[in-house]
């Protein structure tokens, strides 16, 4: 892959011989355990607030449900992160945005759909102007609740850690 | 090189740590910024066609949802304007009820525009404090309402729940701890010199531009307007309690952020005032309160509490209109219904205070710096989903 | 001087909230050649002026000393064929007008809505305008910023606010 | 067999290959990486009224948080932006982090374990250190990203900005030991007094330094993160993020341990301890802890200080450090006069 030459060497084709290595390696039982651990005790959130529920997932980082004690660090770009919190309402506009910040994001990804209008419209159910997060991503974990509180956030990070460790994540498989 | 060619078209869009639920366009000529347009519209949930399709009663968690960390303010701007369509008064005690909730909120509001603001110029602490002391009032709002920030506390005629037992030397202690923690944070937020040197002079708002713009707030109040509605439109408890209205003439972000904290410190003793001349009394209009059956009466007195009368579930108030304003943590609200004598409204009118404020965007951010950005945008205390409804 | 008496008896004189009588002789005074219709409604006095000199009563009272516009509001009235525009407007420095809320409201016909903008008189209604042009299709002649305020570009169709613009409503009361 | 062993043994015992892999060089550095972050996050949540990274390992309060994102980086998948400048986008991170640890191999140990001596080693470290942020200004580049553009901008004012005076207070240290020898300096401090009671002026300006080239808090302008996103790292995903995160705290630990032999004493005060290898382990674990310190000190500024402008920055460095460091020059003559009268 650094490398970077994509035509075939005297050894065949080099990139298609080092990505089947790498997961012959990765589906190794050790390996692939220490490597969910690592992922499921660093779930970075990118800094993507979409509605209202913004306010609690502030206060889930804030000092007293203090989040970052399972690594649950809210980062910057869509590069540096591996999950993705739709916090609350999808209208069309911000719909497209998400899609793009989605796809931005390195492979082993997961997404939380936060908020009652998250899981099938809430409140604003009935607006011209909504989209359901379970139409467009592959939602991971839903958090009932208008907004939901601190707890019912860490609850779901707990969730999807042990979802991860488990394997059945739904960003794992791609 | 041609003019446009060293403008760069910066898009500090949605996804950005410091630009919220929005899309800010800057024209940027090295380090200066030339120009800035706010793209909104992200969370524009469609608030005033949706409460076209519900009852009034079914409005007030509606109303509560866009401004989500001020929301008792709003909850009392419709509520006040569906009372002057009805034509009912709520009674004294619930009026004292509704101003201390309000306050409440006011103060975590406040907390929460300050927390924003610090992690937007780069100091964590800030954020940490702010919404560490966020928590307490939250905790005791939700003692009484609760719920930590929806609290659909009012309704029209009254409140939902009386003073839990207990609650008035809980607020007391809350009360002192805030006063022991805001000189922490002068000292090291607001004086830290880090601080002073990116506040200072940055997005000078004058005097007859916030006027000629319509700013409401602590932004216009911060370029020495006195204008608050509290004072000049007195409703609820307002006019029984003595407070002062924060100014300052600089009208810089410091300014914006300093009259936050003048108005933290307000609130707080206002609330120290409720809690002395709180009269005691029904928590309902009488005209309501004679639709509950007997049986409940003794269960309402024993939970502190009220049951919904049916008669206020399909409400239908006489036809014609009301407008309400109130002093939201943010800024003025007003709230104006049109209604044609059916149980939902003909047409409903919400104006926020961040929809009032979003022109400053244009206004204030304009060749300053890049990094004058965030200073300016978190001093606005501006809540993109309010804005947008 | 009639209509002044005229709506003195119709308007609900109530005490505290409502503006007193004061008011309305102001408001009759400085609006004198327009043949403003005057009245009291809820907590706000309401003034109707004819379409035509809409502009020309926004001029006065920003000489009266109504500084600012607290809100621009468009009623679709589809059975008599109109569209209300409704502007709230105050003052914040002078004391006795601030106490106030001044509806200056005029009707304009329901299918080309066309009406001149009160940007140069009132910036503050620059935002407010930009909305109600995208959500009942008003047209601001001499706005400055022609673009969409809140609906995404994609957004096709008749402007939402509007009655025809049916949403799905609960079933049961329909 | 065993002779095998035994001269592998000393190969790596030996001081060319000990310094530049294991002490204060690869080895060592990774470790400081892991642990400073770690530090970082809890001195801030400390300070913050929280508990920062705790249940990865809870006895032990998280220390090995990194290691999970460090995991979490080697399995992430290695983004390339097609319209990036491919070589620049993958070899700038490393040569950012080579060259940012290089300059531990003229770093001593002890009287006589060095890899590297020479009369001009501080010239070498310096030299060295300075090296790295230009790779920033390619990694900016490479990455074609406005962010990304305007952040390798903000490193090209930064890097004249603070490389100069650093030199300047280092090279007052220099004329006061009359020396350039590292080693030598060790010495002379332990017959004088420390650098830091000598010549205070340089240390401070020395330390303030440290921190705006190595983007500490009040002066993380090149990733401002409420500007401009990660400023040149904000295309980069996996391990080449790894990279370029740990790149700026090496250098922290490089400077650290310069600031230690310089103004600390370097491995002076030897505890009276005596046990097999004491000889190499008592002073690398003296230089080691002081210079721990020094990066905490700095690491802490995390919690306390907002972040500075560009153009402040810029000022504070031309304005007051620049001339400061010039007057530490003269300080440092100054005490030379008093000190042989």
């Amino acid at each position: 892959m650094v490398c970077g030459m994509s035509g075939s060497m005297w050894i065949g084709d080099l990139e298609r011989t080092a990505r089947k290595a790498a997961r012959w390696l990765v589906e190794r039982t050790p390996i692939r355990s220490l490597r969910d651990w690592g992922i499921a005790f660093s779930l970075w959130p990118v800094h993507f607030t979409t509605a209202c529920c913004g306010a609690e997932f502030a206060a889930t980082s804030a000092p007293r449900f203090d989040a970052e004690r399972f690594g649950f660090l809210p980062f910057t770009g869509p590069r540096q992160c591996n999950l993705m919190v739709i916090e609350g309402t999808l209208t069309r506009k911000m719909a497209d945005a998400a899609i793009w910040v989605y796809e931005q994001m390195p492979e082993p990804k997961f997404v939380i759909a936060m908020g009652a209008c998250a899981l099938d419209g809430g409140i604003f159910w009935n607006s011209y102007n909504i989209v359901r997060p379970k139409d467009i991503l592959p939602v991971e974990v839903f958090i009932p609740g208008c907004p939901p509180r601190p707890e019912a956030v860490a609850r779901a990070v707990i969730e999807l850690q042990k979802r991860i460790r488990r394997g059945e994540a739904i960003g794992l498989k791609v | 090189m041609s003019e446009e060619e060293h403008i760069l078209e910066l898009l500090i869009g949605p996804q950005h740590p410091a630009s919220g639920h929005m899309r800010l366009v800057a024209k940027v000529d090295g380090d200066v910024v030339v120009s800035l347009r706010p793209d909104i519209g992200y969370v524009h949930r469609t608030v005033e066609k949706l409460a076209e399709t519900k009852n009034y009663i079914q409005i007030i968690p509606l109303v509560e949802r866009p401004p989500l960390a001020d929301t008792a303010n709003h909850n009392l701007g419709y509520v006040l304007a569906l009372e002057r369509l009805l034509g009912i008064e709520a009674p004294p005690r619930a009026q004292w009820l509704r101003t201390l909730l309000a306050e409440m909120t006011r103060i975590h509001s406040h907390f929460y525009g300050i927390g924003i603001h610090g992690i937007m110029l780069g100091s964590s602490t800030a954020f940490m404090w702010a919404f560490w002391d966020r928590e307490i009032m939250i905790e005791l709002a939700q003692r009484l309402t609760g719920a930590r920030l929806t609290y659909s506390y009012m309704i029209p005629g009254g409140v939902r729940r009386d003073l839990p037992p207990g609650f008035e030397d809980e607020m007391e202690k809350a009360l002192r701890y805030l006063e022991r923690r805001i000189p922490d944070y002068h000292k090291i937020f607001f004086d830290n010199p880090v601080t002073k040197a990116r506040l200072e002079g940055v997005g000078v708002l004058r005097k007859e531009d916030a006027i000629r713009l319509g700013i409401v707030g602590p932004n216009l109040r911060a370029s020495g307007v006195p204008y608050d509605v509290r004072k000049v439109d007195p409703y609820c408890a307002y006019p029984e309690l003595d407070f002062n209205v924060i100014t300052r003439e600089e009208g810089d972000s410091l300014a914006r952020v300093m009259v936050r904290v003048g108005e933290i410190k307000e609130s707080i003793n206002m609330i120290r005032q409720i809690l002395k001349k709180m009269p005691d009394g029904p928590i309902l209009e009488e005209r309501y309160l004679k639709m509950i059956p007997p049986k409940w009466k003794d269960w309402m007195a024993q939970h502190r509490r009220i049951k919904l009368p049916a008669a206020l579930i399909s409400l239908r108030p006489p036809k014609g209109e009301a407008v309400a304003r109130v002093e939201a943590a943010r800024g003025e609200a007003v709230y104006y219904i049109v209604s044609d004598g059916s149980p939902k409204p003909y047409r409903f009118r919400v104006v926020s205070p961040s929809i009032r404020n979003v022109v400053l965007f244009e206004h204030l951010i304009r060749n300053c710096r890049v990094a004058d950005i965030p200073a300016i945008y978190g001093s606005l205390d501006y809540f993109p989903p309010e804005a947008d409804r | 001087m009639a209509s002044r008496s005229e709506s003195e008896s119709q308007g609900q004189e109530r005490a505290e909230a409502a503006p007193s009588g004061e008011a309305e002789a102001l408001l009759s005074k400085v609006l004198e050649g327009l043949s403003p219709e005057i009245s009291t409604v809820g907590s706000a006095v309401s003034v109707k002026v004819p379409p035509d000199c809409l502009k020309e009563a926004a001029q006065r009272l920003k000489a009266a000393g109504f500084d600012h516009v607290k809100a621009v509001t468009g009623i679709d009235r589809p059975d008599s064929g109109e569209i209300e525009l409704v502007y709230h407007v105050s003052s914040y420095l002078d004391p006795k007008l601030s106490r106030w809320i001044v509806a200056l409201r005029t009707t304009l016909p329901r299918d080309d809505p066309e009406t001149p903008s009160l940007y140069d008189v009132w910036p503050s209604v620059k935002y407010h305008e930009m909305e109600q042009r995208e959500m009942l299709g008003i047209r601001f002649s001499g706005h400055p910023d022609p673009r969409r305020l809140l609906l995404p570009e994609s957004y096709k169709g008749i402007p939402p606010l509007r009655k025809d613009f049916k949403v799905k409503v609960e079933g049961i009361n329909a | 067999m065993m002779g095998l062993l035994e001269w592998i043994l000393n190969l790596l015992l030996s001081p060319w290959l000990f310094v530049p892999l294991i002490y204060p060089g690869l080895i060592s550095a990774f470790a400081v990486l892991l642990f400073i972050i770690w530090l970082e996050r809890k001195l801030a949540a400390k300070v913050q009224l929280r508990y920062g990274p705790l249940y990865v390992l809870k006895q032990l309060g998280g220390v090995i948080q990194l290691v999970a994102d460090l995991l979490r980086y080697l399995s992430a998948e290695p983004i390339v932006p097609d319209q990036a400048d491919r070589l620049a986008f993958i070899f700038g991170p490393i040569l950012l982090f080579a060259s940012s640890y290089m300059a531990t191999v003229a770093i001593p140990i002890s009287y006589n374990f060095y890899a590297f001596r020479s009369e001009i080693s501080l010239l070498v470290v310096l030299a060295l250190t300075a090296m790295a942020p230009v790779f920033n200004l390619v990694i900016g580049w490479g990455s074609n990203n406005k962010f990304g553009l305007i952040g390798g901008l903000r490193e090209g004012f930064l890097i004249t900005a603070d490389e100069i005076p650093l030199f300047v207070s280092a090279l007052a240290m220099a004329i006061l030991y009359g020396t350039m020898d590292l080693v030598r300096m060790v010495e002379l401090q332990s017959r004088w007094l420390w650098g830091i009671v000598l010549n205070p002026l340089a240390a401070i300006t020395f330390f303030v330094l440290m921190l705006l080239s190595t983007s500490r808090f009040p002066f993380e302008i090149v990733e401002a993160e409420s500007e401009i996103v990660m400023g040149p790292f904000t295309e980069y995903s996996g391990i080449l993020y790894g990279l370029t995160m740990g790149a700026s705290y090496v250098k922290l630990y490089v400077l650290s341990l310069l600031f230690a032999i310089l103004f600390l004493g370097g491995w002076e005060p030897l505890p009276p301890l005596e046990f097999p290898g004491s000889w190499l382990i008592l002073p690398a674990a003296v230089l080691f802890l002081k210079a721990l310190v020094m990066m905490g000190l700095s690491v802490f500024m995390r919690s306390v200080y907002p972040r500075y402008r560009i153009d402040q920055a810029l000022r504070l460095a031309w304005h007051y450090l620049f001339p400061a460091s010039i007057l530490s020059v003269f300080l440092s003559f100054v005490v030379l006069m008093g000190w042989f009268i």
